[in-house]
């Protein structure tokens, strides 16, 4: 396709408008359907037993009790599955975690499932499977599992990329390094150096939706899927793969999304919900409890991190360097990796070394957390920045602007910036009047900055003009936050006709061609270029029709403002024929009108974002509360402003939530103790102030529009910025996330006894 | 598994005594319903109290208060008499879960799951509440600090059934105050709390003192010397401070999920001066 | 010819060098000749590796140019939430 | 087990179900009765989604048995609209975008309902106080009290 995304510099109708969204109505209503709300004839439930070990051999299972129990209909263990202990590693992994083949690796494992024609039968089943273990000594903390005598979770791995290739089993997958110059001479050149350790806890992603899946599987070898999830055609590719089914036989339908946030872009229970219909022969339905949600599904990495950063009296960065280890759960990931690019993007460095391991442990496999693995190392960098700004005597907001980096910066994590937005985004926060509201007694003002990549990829969109003039959008990205509107907006805009003349829906796997998931903040950047592409497409063919309809070559028709013009005074009588006129006629002018468009969306805009919040913290109980927040982030060109705010807001908030209360507890037992929302506390609404927004609009100069993606970096700088007002209200350094009232009081009085 | 709704106490305690298997009562159910799901009781029998004459009301008596076992903590909010003589009591009933959770749960139901970290339970025990008990052979009338023994675990027998709370009457000077801490602002269980129960002399000094602490022992205690260290003073800095260190030092908490022995020992000292400056205030106390 | 910069972890497997002159038009041609020199990056290119261009990060789009005089740079290909 | 026959009002309908004596009313709207629009987040009366109004009360149908709806007047998300006329909570949720995936609208929705009804003009305090009982991981609440407050305004109005 010759699509040119090149920033054009327009000036817009309906881009940047605030239109009410295709699916409001569906969702004030309880019509919209979500992962739970589908049923199909004859569907059976489905539920997974799951080891109660953090670390265990699974010597035998016996299953043939729960088979004879009436009403249950299939029994599968990871022998119903097909074995790739010698193929793909990565699929292995994949489907190791959906169900364990040898060895449970963490507390909620899968190990075993039934399907039965009620959840009673099915709950009952799963008592009657006798699962013999033998237990192993496991080790769930970061720091422990890179110790030598740390129990080893797989001793087939050797850690990668060592100068030196190792001779012994480790749980340290890989190393990772970035960074240019020469930090030893950096040091060297500095009047003031800041080095500190941190430690960031496990957090989950917290949708309130569990994960949901009907499955369907015909003796043919067709199926179909109905589930929730941030990329059905991802789903359909691994699902296939995984029980050997053929993809494009297997119809993958996404239902609404009740949040994903990262943690529905892998595979989990889908793989089972299939090998259960296929060996029922009957559909199943499969939703995760609460508990499992927790147990068994994507949390983030708990990190350790080590920050060293120095600077001249002048207020110079002279060196920065971070090691930096993140949990991966029980499989290899690159977690840390992501974090070591991330670390000190905002700053422009002569002198810069990340180091980034990544660790194997007995928790439930890392997934992805918007903006993944940045939060973390923001945390660190920015908490280490503020210190040296205190010790050099510098506001932290010019420290940091003076420390920038900028269009022709090299990057920490490698190459050189285009146009970039964390110069503008300090600069808005230095002017902000937030900035300057006085403060109370125990009230503390923080600020942190945060960067995260964005992603493009692939896409692919039809635009279907019907014989009335009204237009349907069908997208391969689901919309997790609003993207119908939005990208309805964009067909809007580049058809020339009003927002109230489009319908967009999220198409099934075989209604479309192959998308990427919605992550990486991809979903309105991608999609938008890639209806974009389809609506200039569908013009091609509009200008053509009417060249007919008007019998002149099409080269003397032009589209404007949703109408086809004959351009040129010979054609001075011909009036100016809408989209509505052409398709009237499409039926004897060639048929149906339609426009395609498949693209490799890439060249995302890198995003930064500044947020300022006010805390105040009871200094006899370590208690806080978010007095004030203000997040400005630069968004390229906010095409449905009011979703970007409620990306930034939702963004800062489960920031917040990070930065204050939430956590995974694991006991000695290597037990997840608190897998609920009792005791895995996410902000209340009593919780939060109102979250403040600037939108910021540094054009991408890769998209038409100028469009950055805007979902994940907003939840990159409140982990930093609420332990620097915390730090600032109470005088003590805070280097533990969550700064829970526990954490604060200790270290409050270990500073009152000196 | 059945299902029942008496419509007598009678019926109720016959029911129950008679039942083979576990048995289970349900009033509010905000308990009942959550360790139902989590398996962690399958219980034979569900026993409704919600249909039982009397038990979904509160009447005042000669002598205070007699708040039925299945009237909603949320109707407790709504009782002005009550609250306006027990505020203590009425807040930590109101602190119970969501406002979802209010319209449900109750405070018997709350000291009979016997946790010890229940909101209503320190402000019942420093109220002096009692318990009217049902059972096989007859009624009787027990303080509420005696119906919890352990975590989980209460002292009534197979057969029994709490059906009333009873509250006494309030002299002139008198009020209560319950706090607890959590890290947000709602919906978390108490990390610890204090119940402080005062009533004063014409002259503003504390004539008699109840202290109970939450989520410090593996019951709610009383701490008895807590409050006689109370009576006879007026609340001044010197009192405050002893009165911290009493309860941080009658606390015998854990370290858990939700906290550490420390941060309870300490917390449990603040709110407990925290509890009685409002309840001195809301007796007439300056 | 373009000079291409790998990230620390690449370069390892690209005889400890992390500067190379490559005569490459796009990024398919740069990714095949990095591979005959060094046939231990092959496993890294299925694995992914994105092609940062004048600051811009391409992903999946080998077929983009590669101009002469260009910053390109070599980087893991991420995963996002 | 032995199943209990209920009958009872669910958004003024006259509904007779027979249901499990552990059953729970979330379970009978949404497996028996086909109203899938309270959700379930948690199952243990934590996240709201389930918000349902039982005899005036606000309750979390996870935490009520299917047979203590026995001669109850329920009303669900279902019920909340008039015909295609929309209440107003309804039409400012959409407005104000107070919602992103959607999944907490309608027991924000139900709570938000009940909390207009006890105190229609709510501080933004008593708003955030009295929605804490339902949980959203989309939008940190900000358009979520916005809408309630216009909500408010335009029923004070009405």
């Amino acid at each position: 396709m010759n699509f040119d995304p090149r920033f054009t510099g327009r000036k817009f109708s309906s881009v940047g408008t605030r239109p009410l969204r295709p699916d409001g109505i569906d969702k004030v209503t309880g019509r919209a359907r979500y992962g739970a709300d589908f049923n199909m004839a004859g569907q059976l439930v489905g539920r997974v037993l799951r080891s109660p070990h953090a670390h265990a051999v699974i010597k035998s299972i016996d299953t043939s009790k729960a088979e004879k129990l009436a009403g249950v209909k299939a029994v599968i263990t990871a022998k119903d599955l097909p074995d790739l202990t010698d193929g793909d590693a990565a699929m292995y992994d994949i489907l190791d975690n959906s169900m364990a083949r040898t060895k449970a690796l963490y507390d909620g494992h899968a190990v075993a499932a039934v399907a039965a024609i009620d959840a009673r039968i099915a709950r009952q089943a799963l008592k009657l499977i006798e699962v013999d273990y033998e237990v192993l000594p496991h080790v769930t903390d970061v720091d422990e599992a890179m110790n030598h005598h740390a129990p080893l979770i797989n001793d087939a791995i050797f850690t990668e990329g060592l100068e030196e290739k190792p001779v012994k089993a480790s749980n340290v997958t890989k190393r990772t390094q970035f960074g240019h110059g020469d930090v030893h001479k950096g040091f060297a050149q500095a009047d003031f150096i800041v080095e500190r350790s941190f430690k960031t806890e496990q957090t989950h992603q917290g949708y309130i939706e569990p994960h949901a899946c009907v499955a369907s599987v015909n003796p043919d070898g067709t199926a179909d899927l109905w589930v929730c999830t941030q990329g059905h055609f991802v789903y359909r590719q691994h699902c296939a793969q995984l029980l050997g089914l053929e993809a494009s036989k297997l119809r993958v339908t996404s239902s609404e999304i009740g949040g994903g946030f990262g943690g529905k872009t892998h595979v989990w229970a889908e793989p089972v919900a299939l090998a259960l219909s296929r060996k029922a022969g009957r559909p199943v339905k499969l939703v995760m409890t609460r508990d499992e949600v927790f147990r068994a599904s994507g949390p983030t990495s708990a990190t350790s991190i080590d920050v060293k950063i120095g600077a001249t009296k002048d207020g110079t960065i002279t060196a920065a360097e971070a090691t930096l280890r993140y949990s991966c759960g029980p499989y290899p990931g690159s977690w840390a990796e992501i974090g070591a690019m991330t670390a000190f993007a905002c700053y422009n460095l002569e002198n810069v070394k990340t180091v980034g391991f990544e660790v194997l442990v007995n928790r439930p496999k890392t997934a992805a957390y918007r903006a993944p693995s940045a939060p973390m190392a923001a945390f660190a960098v920015e908490s280490a920045v503020d210190e040296l700004a205190h010790e050099l005597g510098m506001n932290a907001v010019d420290f940091r602007i003076k420390n920038a980096a900028q269009e022709g910066t090299r990057a920490s994590y490698g190459p050189v910036y285009g146009p970039i937005g964390i110069g503008p985004t300090l600069e808005a926060v230095k002017n902000h009047p937030h900035m300057k509201a006085p403060l109370k007694a125990n009230q503390g003002r923080g600020m942190a900055c945060g960067f995260w990549f964005n992603f493009g990829g692939q896409t692919c969109v039809d635009l279907n003009i019907g014989m009335d003039g009204s237009v349907s959008l069908a997208v391969g990205t689901v919309d997790v936050g609003g993207s119908r509107a939005s990208l309805s907006l964009v067909a809007a805009e580049e058809l020339g006709i009003d927002y109230s003349q489009l319908k967009a829906i999220v198409a099934d796997t075989s209604s479309l061609g192959y998308n990427d998931m919605t992550d990486g903040s991809r979903g309105t950047f991608s999609s938008s270029m890639a209806t974009i592409s389809a609506a200039r497409n569908a013009i091609k063919i509009l200008r053509d029709r009417a060249a007919q309809m008007w019998d002149i070559p099409v080269d003397d028709v032009v589209w404007e403002k949703g109408h086809a013009i004959a351009k040129g005074e010979k054609y001075g009588n011909l009036s100016a024929l809408s989209l509505k006129d052409i398709a009237a006629k499409s039926g004897t002018t060639g048929g149906p009108i339609a426009g395609h468009s498949e693209l490799v969306a890439d060249g995302a805009g890198v995003s930064f974002a500044t947020h300022i919040c006010d805390i105040e913290v009871d200094p006899e109980t370590g208690a806080t509360r978010v007095i004030r927040y203000t997040v400005v982030q630069d968004a390229g060109k906010a095409v449905h402003p009011t979703y970007v705010e409620g990306q930034y807001q939702g963004g800062a908030a489960q920031g917040i939530g990070w930065a204050l209360n939430e956590e995974y507890i694991y006991g000695k037992d290597g037990r997840l103790q608190n897998a609920g929302f009792l005791d895995y506390r996410i902000p209340v609404c009593s919780d939060l102030p109102m979250i403040d927004t600037q939108i910021l609009e540094i054009p991408n100069p890769n998209h038409p529009y100028g469009v950055r993606g805007v979902g994940e970096t907003s939840i990159v700088p409140p982990l930093a910025a609420i332990a620097n007002a915390v730090s600032n209200a109470v005088g003590v350094r805070m280097t533990h996330i969550p700064m829970s009232p526990p954490r604060i009081l200790a270290a409050l009085d270990a500073e009152r006894e000196g | 598994m059945r299902y029942i709704r008496p419509l007598s106490i009678e019926d109720a305690v016959g029911e129950l005594a008679k039942a083979v298997g576990p048995a289970a009562i349900l009033a509010g159910g905000s308990d009942l319903l959550v360790r139902m799901k989590g398996g962690f009781i399958e219980p034979e029998l569900i026993v409704d109290i919600k249909a039982i004459g009397g038990l979904a009301d509160i009447s005042e008596t000669a002598d205070g208060f007699r708040i039925g076992a299945a009237v909603p903590c949320a109707v407790l909010g709504e009782h002005k008499a009550l609250k306006q003589a027990w505020p203590g009591v009425v807040e930590a009933a109101n602190l119970i879960g969501s406002k979802q959770v209010q319209g449900r749960c109750t405070i018997t139901g709350n000291l009979c799951n016997a946790s010890p970290a229940a909101d209503s339970v320190p402000a019942l025990v420093a109220a002096g509440a009692k318990a009217v008990v049902a059972g096989p052979s007859g009624k009787r009338t027990i303080a509420v600090e005696s119906v919890p023994t352990a975590p989980g675990r209460t002292s009534l027998a197979k057969g029994e059934i709490i059906e009333a709370i009873l509250l006494d009457k309030r002299p002139v000077h008198a009020g209560d105050a319950y706090l607890r801490f959590i890290p947000r602002t709602e919906m978390d269980i108490a990390v610890v709390s204090a119940g402080v129960n005062l009533t004063l002399d014409d002259h503003g000094a504390i004539k008699t003192a109840r202290v109970a602490l939450g989520a410090a022992a593996p019951t709610v205690l009383l701490v008895k010397e807590a409050g006689q260290v109370l009576i006879g003073s007026k609340l001044d800095e010197a009192t405050l401070e002893r009165l911290a260190k009493i309860c941080a030092g009658a606390c015998r908490p854990i370290d858990d999920k939700r906290g550490t022995i420390e941060f309870r020992r300490k917390v449990a000292g603040v709110l407990a001066q925290r509890a009685a400056a409002i309840a001195y205030k809301r007796a007439g106390g300056k | 010819m373009v000079e291409v910069t790998l990230w620390g972890s690449l370069s390892a497997v690209a005889g400890g060098k992390a500067r190379h002159d490559i005569e490459a038009k796009d990024i398919r041609e740069l990714f095949r000749k990095l591979a005959e020199q060094y046939p231990g990056i092959e496993p890294w290119i299925d694995r992914g590796i994105a092609v940062a261009i004048d600051g811009t990060i391409y992903r999946d789009t080998w077929s983009k140019e590669l101009p002469p005089g260009a910053e390109i740079f070599l980087l893991p290909r991420l995963a996002g939430g | 087990m032995a199943g209990v026959a209920v009958s009872t009002t669910i958004n003024g309908d006259a509904v007779e179900y027979l249901c499990q004596p552990d059953e729970t009313l979330l379970e009978v709207l949404r497996d028996r009765l086909g109203l899938t629009g309270a959700k379930e987040g948690c199952g243990t009366g934590d996240c709201g989604a389930c918000s349902v109004i039982v005899d005036g009360r606000l309750v979390c149908s996870c935490l009520v048995l299917g047979a203590e709806a026995e001669g109850r007047k329920v009303e669900t998300i279902e019920g909340m609209a008039h015909g295609d006329q929309l209440h107003p909570l309804q039409q400012k949720f959409i407005e104000h975008a107070a919602l992103q995936c959607g999944i907490c609208t309608p027991g924000f929705l139900i709570a938000a309902k009940d909390l207009l009804e006890k105190n229609p003009s709510p501080t933004e305090e008593e708003i955030r106080f009295g929605l804490a009982g339902n949980l959203c991981r989309c939008t940190g609440y900000d358009k979520i009290v916005r809408a309630v407050q216009d909500a408010a305004a335009v029923m004070k109005g009405a």
